[in-house]
């Protein structure tokens, strides 16, 4: 894994913005949220061919060979602008999981077709449960080395409404494994669930002896999928560190120039004095997130712990900086016009994801008593 | 006196009594108990606020020539007793009906003869045209001008925030009429006709996307001269009689359970049983937290008992103006114990998700509380001066000419 | 048990704020609390005389025959003074514990001098663990119909270096029972305990095979413990609303006439919100406790509940209420010479004495579970 | 250029090692660990400090003629590291010591020939004698006058929180010196000898029970005319001069462990051992609660490292801001969870309950961060203010003359 000098990632940095500036505002952002796939096809292909859907694939498999640092620093312009794409689910979760799993002959079959945007792939990990633990998969294979059919069903699958290419986890007679199943296979049947967050893509997935390749690995499975969705969390704290930092900057905005009384409203403690807590609310999360990012790509001892703290502190800043922005901007963030209510939904989606914050919490200070 | 009192007291309770009975029919009770509409009052229940409003039961604490009985507080009680007891509609609109006690409070005598009877018999619907963009928490900062010419007013401008006024024929508007004076001092208080030209009324879309509210844009809409309410130029003070009012109104209507909290609310089980099915009820941090969830509403509900035990009627208290902010806090913590619960379930919207649909939506709705009718900010202003008597803020627009104050 | 007028109540109130008004202002309670027994006897003897110390005594043993509400109300103005005083422990616990035992024999012979004020009497009812369940006693007996002998220990004993006579929780081989100890007694020892909050007085004693007279009752025995838990936490509840909404009083009163800036501290929205806010507080706490003592009263079906909901909101109330109050004050309120500490200290203290507010939380949410 | 500063560099660092090697015997080093006492330096102290301004290394970014070298920051860190190097105290002092960089700034040349040097040598004990009983988050309100007589001014008034000034020998001082103008243009800044008859310290006894502060008590103490800092009724000026220093050097001090929070800090192990110990650990609420804890502690480590490094030296970080208000939250909540932790044990003091005594003080004492050197609120207004730049209130007191303000 290379990583970027700091000039390079603020130049990457940089490019993101001015790309989700032209590309991906609030108009934009509202049309997308409302197609069926929930993405724009245009907009994901300028992000592969800028690299950033391939930014944590390799080189010699088409990607930009970066890590969680540059990773961290881009999903904070994807929070900021509420981007509406399969990034988290097939650039960064499944392409870190085969990454993971460490088969060159998988890895080279699609990490390429990744890195370039025409493949999208997901991961199914979790069932009705939405637990991340193993004990949450509901999938289960049965075959030999050359044939594999699974049965059962997933669900929370990120963008699997939109995916060429499924990692299923699976339990079989030998424990778990991970499997290759294309979107088009006999007895595969696919379902968008209807979120809340309109920016969000979520499946459920039901398998009736649908054939699959399994994929052979060196690694205990689920450690390789702990360690993707650890990037993943990583990712999505800096999209919500992002957001919550955009939510609370517009919010100051506002407040700067919204009169009553003959005063910004901004001059009042009551305004001043929350904007004050949710800046430490903020800054604290970018901290989190960045730190995270930082130990995960130099493989430090606690990577995981500051994961997990990343997890809850990120989640349950954007939730609280997107919730109280509403109430300090008043009536007018109670209509549907205007995008304060965008952040919160997000906020409460990206909160649940892959897990709970009472869930990081508790593994974070299991981590601290090790 | 006493002794004459008590006769009085059995005699118009036999009277109601009596005329209930051979008029609040089983027939009648049963066509107004369906096909409520939501705005607005069905033929059945006019034609039965017609019977009560020329028996004189409709406002019987009001003067004769309004359609009441000058009656004591204590006897006007009994009247709605008896209308509560038979679960008849239509008495005690004395205390209840916002729009009749307005214009009765501060209408000209045109306009009271025009529209108090209708307004008593359900035949004028209403609405409320106080809100601007730039004018939340500051109404008295409000930019719709109504300017007189010859015999009517003209207004331009803009509100917001008005529920019913697709259906409304009148709406009680505040208007700015004189700029060159201090912000509380230029403005008028309005019953402003709905059907006309220069109105136009456009739904609200909410961020439960839900449309509860309009926004109302007027454009050189007319208003006779005997459409003002109150003195010209003092609808600060129409307003304040106006709000008192609806303060009166909502607060008996907000206050939750009329015992103490010794029955369980309903909406109490309904948090455990959520818990409870959703296999969490165990689990000890939620048990704390819907614990307490449970004993704010409990506290809210006893507050409320308390403050209506300690005042004496019509009085406002100062228990009462906890309770909006004690509800926001509800609702909120409400609304995020309910996404606890549920966990990644509450990611859904949709009828198929009704749980994370009602998480979802009361996480929004709450907003209606803690920012609708005066922020939590502004209701702590309110709290902190006027009934803990702390000091106001220096109002830097309180004295200037309307015309200097500065706008966003 | 009779029950006061509205008028009679208000006359009770007002006589015992005269009383604690004029002996009981902040500078006898600071003497007081620096005495050895934590109380002046002097003023615990008005108080008998008044009917204060033997209120929820039956007549017919010389006490006042009211009940918990009356005994709610005066515990408001207790609180507000910051009362020192065995009055919780004698005039409450121990009477109560005495009359929930129905044995008229002991009662005839304690109740009277307990209301007169001349034997101050408490209850041992926990040991180390300071745990207020059946499982939390820590003393057993031995012996028979004449003759036992305590040995083990008990601890948090309120007043028990001032006490002449201890209602004491032993396990027997039959379960627990109730014995009265002679503070005189041989092997008995009592050791006053160095308590954060100077105005209470908490004793840890051991008993060394200590003769005692058995309490014969028809009751379960912690039945009757919990009927006297429950008033006392009632009365608690009393003192701790009422020493909330003193401090929070007391603290506008200072915000309406410190000036910063030009302007009382009180005009500012940071100082206002946070009166308003405590003010939602403290007025819960007053309708919690009075709500509580009317249902014990009442004998209402919902009394439990409405104890544990007084328990936990009142407890939690004064001490948010007067740690919120040192912070609206300011500097001045960090000083020793400032009555605030003496308040949260004493709050501190309230909110530990019979067990944590999450206590009562669990045992609340287990009653509107059944 | 960059060549010859780098053989200057290696220069610099093989002259002070090879000094310290010379000076800085193991028996100084011995000498200096043991008996620091609280106020004020040891001799032992103090003839090191001697050897260290006679040689330069003091405050080397100062001018020459101030003890100093001129030399850049970059190369004033290499004599920093070399001194820590092997624990020596010493140098570093131009970033430092308030007291002496303060009188640097805007003393007169007759103060700062008699006592620059002597700050410097740790020969002089100081304190501050800025807040007033009635001056606390408003410091521009203080009433402490100083009349000028002839070639001294002559002081009266009451200063309050004052550490160490039962030793010291001298007190930044601001007072009063013109009533007629508004509040912040008539003070002045002095260094005020205190070892004279006019001043009076008494010990201020705090809700911890110790008494780290004192009560001054000013009594026509005289100031002689040089002992004035900056300019004269420029004192507030003056004084943002020394707070920028102090909020320096307490930002510094108070940022927790240098590194991002790789290292588990101490005090983490603590709250947890205690939680163990007390047999309480596996309680799901309490655990959640810890965790939270921690995690505050951590993210305040890790926002300051993040300021360390998104600053460039010597500029004021808005992160840095963000610090005190954050310890303020972790304090308090530190010492609430000790509370649960320990329960009823929390009600004891005294040596015997030390993890009593712990938790109850700091309950206590974390009020001296959210109250001490600007309250939370006055926190929140600056971070409000200059970070967010969010508009300052109405200033009712700002502009009229400081004998017409309100006062309490």
């Amino acid at each position: 894994m290379n990583k970027l000098s700091l000039e390079e990632r603020v130049a990457l940095r940089d490019s993101v913005h001015q790309l989700l500036t032209n590309e991906c505002d609030e108009s934009a952002v509202r049309t997308t949220m409302e197609t069926t796939s929930g993405f724009d096809p245009v907009l994901w292909n300028k992000l592969a061919e800028m690299g950033i859907v391939g930014l944590i694939i390799n080189e010699d498999q088409g990607g930009a060979g970066v890590g969680p640092i540059e990773l961290e620093t881009v999903m904070e312009e994807v929070g900021a602008a509420l981007l509406c794409s399969p990034l988290l689910a097939s650039g960064v979760l499944a392409a870190e999981l085969l990454n993971a799993l460490q088969n060159d002959d998988v890895s080279s079959q699609l990490l390429p077709a990744i890195a370039d945007g025409s493949c999208i792939a997901t991961a199914a990990l979790t069932g009705q449960s939405g637990c991340w633990t193993e004990g949450g998969v509901t999938v289960s294979a049965k075959g030999n080395t050359n044939e594999w059919l699974l049965s059962g069903s997933a669900s929370y699958v990120l963008h699997g409404q939109n995916a060429n290419v499924l990692l299923v986890a699976a339990s079989t007679s030998d424990g778990l494994s991970m499997f290759v199943v294309e979107a088009e296979a006999d007895g595969l049947s696919i379902s968008g669930l209807p979120t809340f967050d309109h920016t969000l893509r979520l499946a459920e997935i039901s398998f009736d002896k649908v054939a699959a390749e399994r994929i052979t690995t060196q690694r205990p499975v689920w450690d390789a999928v702990i360690q993707a969705l650890d990037i993943t969390l990583v990712a999505l704290a800096g999209e919500q560190a992002g957001a919550a930092e955009h939510c609370l900057a517009a919010t100051v905005d506002y407040a700067k120039t919204r009169i009553q009384f003959g005063r910004a409203i901004g001059s009042f403690q009551a305004i001043k004095h929350m904007a004050a807590d949710l800046l430490l609310e903020t800054e604290s999360s970018i901290s989190a997130a960045r730190h995270a990012a930082a130990c995960l790509a130099d493989g430090t001892d606690d990577a995981t712990e500051a994961v997990s703290l990343a997890a809850f502190a990120c989640a349950d800043t954007f939730v609280s900086t997107a919730a109280t922005s509403v109430q300090m901007y008043g009536g007018i963030a109670f209509t549907w016009e205007h995008p304060a209510h965008l952040y919160l939904r997000r906020a409460r989606a990206d909160a649940q994801l892959f897990g709970s914050s009472s869930f990081y919490r508790e593994r974070f200070i299991q981590q601290l008593e090790a | 006196m006493d002794t004459n009192n008590k006769i009085a007291d059995e005699e118009l309770r036999a009277q109601v009594r009596s005329w209930l009975g051979e008029n609040w029919t089983q027939a009648k009770a049963a066509s107004l108990k369906q096909h409520q509409p939501l705005w607005g009052a069905s033929d059945e229940l006019k034609s039965w606020l017609a019977e009560v409003v020329s028996a004189r039961w409709a406002a019987p604490r009001w003067p004769t020539e309004w359609f009441g009985r000058d009656l004591s507080n204590k006897q006007a009680k009994i009247i709605e007793a008896e209308f509560a007891a038979v679960r008849a509609p239509g008495t005690g609109q004395d205390r209840t009906n916002l729009w009749a006690n307005t214009l009765l409070a501060g209408g000209t005598e045109v306009l009271k003869s025009k529209l108090i009877g209708p307004l008593l018999q359900g035949e004028v619907n209403m609405c409320l045209l106080y809100s601007e963009p730039n004018a939340g928490s500051d109404l008295a900062g409000i930019r719709t001008r109504a300017d007189r010419q010859e015999d009517h007013y003209v207004v331009n401008g803009q509100k917001v925030w008005t529920s019913g006024a697709m259906t409304a024929d009148y709406g009680m508007l505040i208007a700015r009429t004189d700029w060159d004076v201090p912000k509380h001092q230029g403005i008028s208080y309005f019953y402003c006709p709905m059907k006309q030209e220069g109105i136009e009324v456009r739904p609200l879309r909410q961020i439960t996307n839900e449309s509860q509210f309009n926004e109302v844009f007027i454009t050189d809409a007319l208003i006779p001269a005997e459409n003002l309410l109150g003195n010209f130029n003092q609808g600060w003070q129409m307003l304040q009689t106006a709000l008192a009012y609806e303060r009166l109104i909502m607060g008996e209507g907000a206050r939750g359970p009329r015992s103490g909290g010794n029955k369980k609310a309903k909406n109490v089980e309904v948090l455990i049983a959520l818990a409870r099915e959703a296999g969490v009820l165990e689990q000890p941090k939620l048990r704390q937290d819907i614990a307490q969830m449970i004993a704010y509403k409990k506290l809210n509900a006893l507050n409320g008992a308390r403050g209506k035990a300690d005042i004496s009627q019509g009085a406002s208290s100062s228990l009462m103006s906890l309770g909006k902010l004690a509800m926001s806090r509800i609702l909120h913590e409400e609304a995020r114990l309910r996404t606890e619960i549920l966990g990644p379930g509450s990611l859904f919207e949709g009828s198929d998700y009704s749980d994370a649909e009602n998480a979802n939506f009361l996480t929004f709705q709450a907003y209606l509380t803690s920012i609708g009718g005066g922020t939590d900010q502004i209701q702590r202003n309110i709290i902190g001066e006027r009934v803990l008597g702390l000091p106001k803020e220096p109002e830097v627009d309180k004295k200037i000419p309307f015309r200097e104050v500065r706008a966003s």
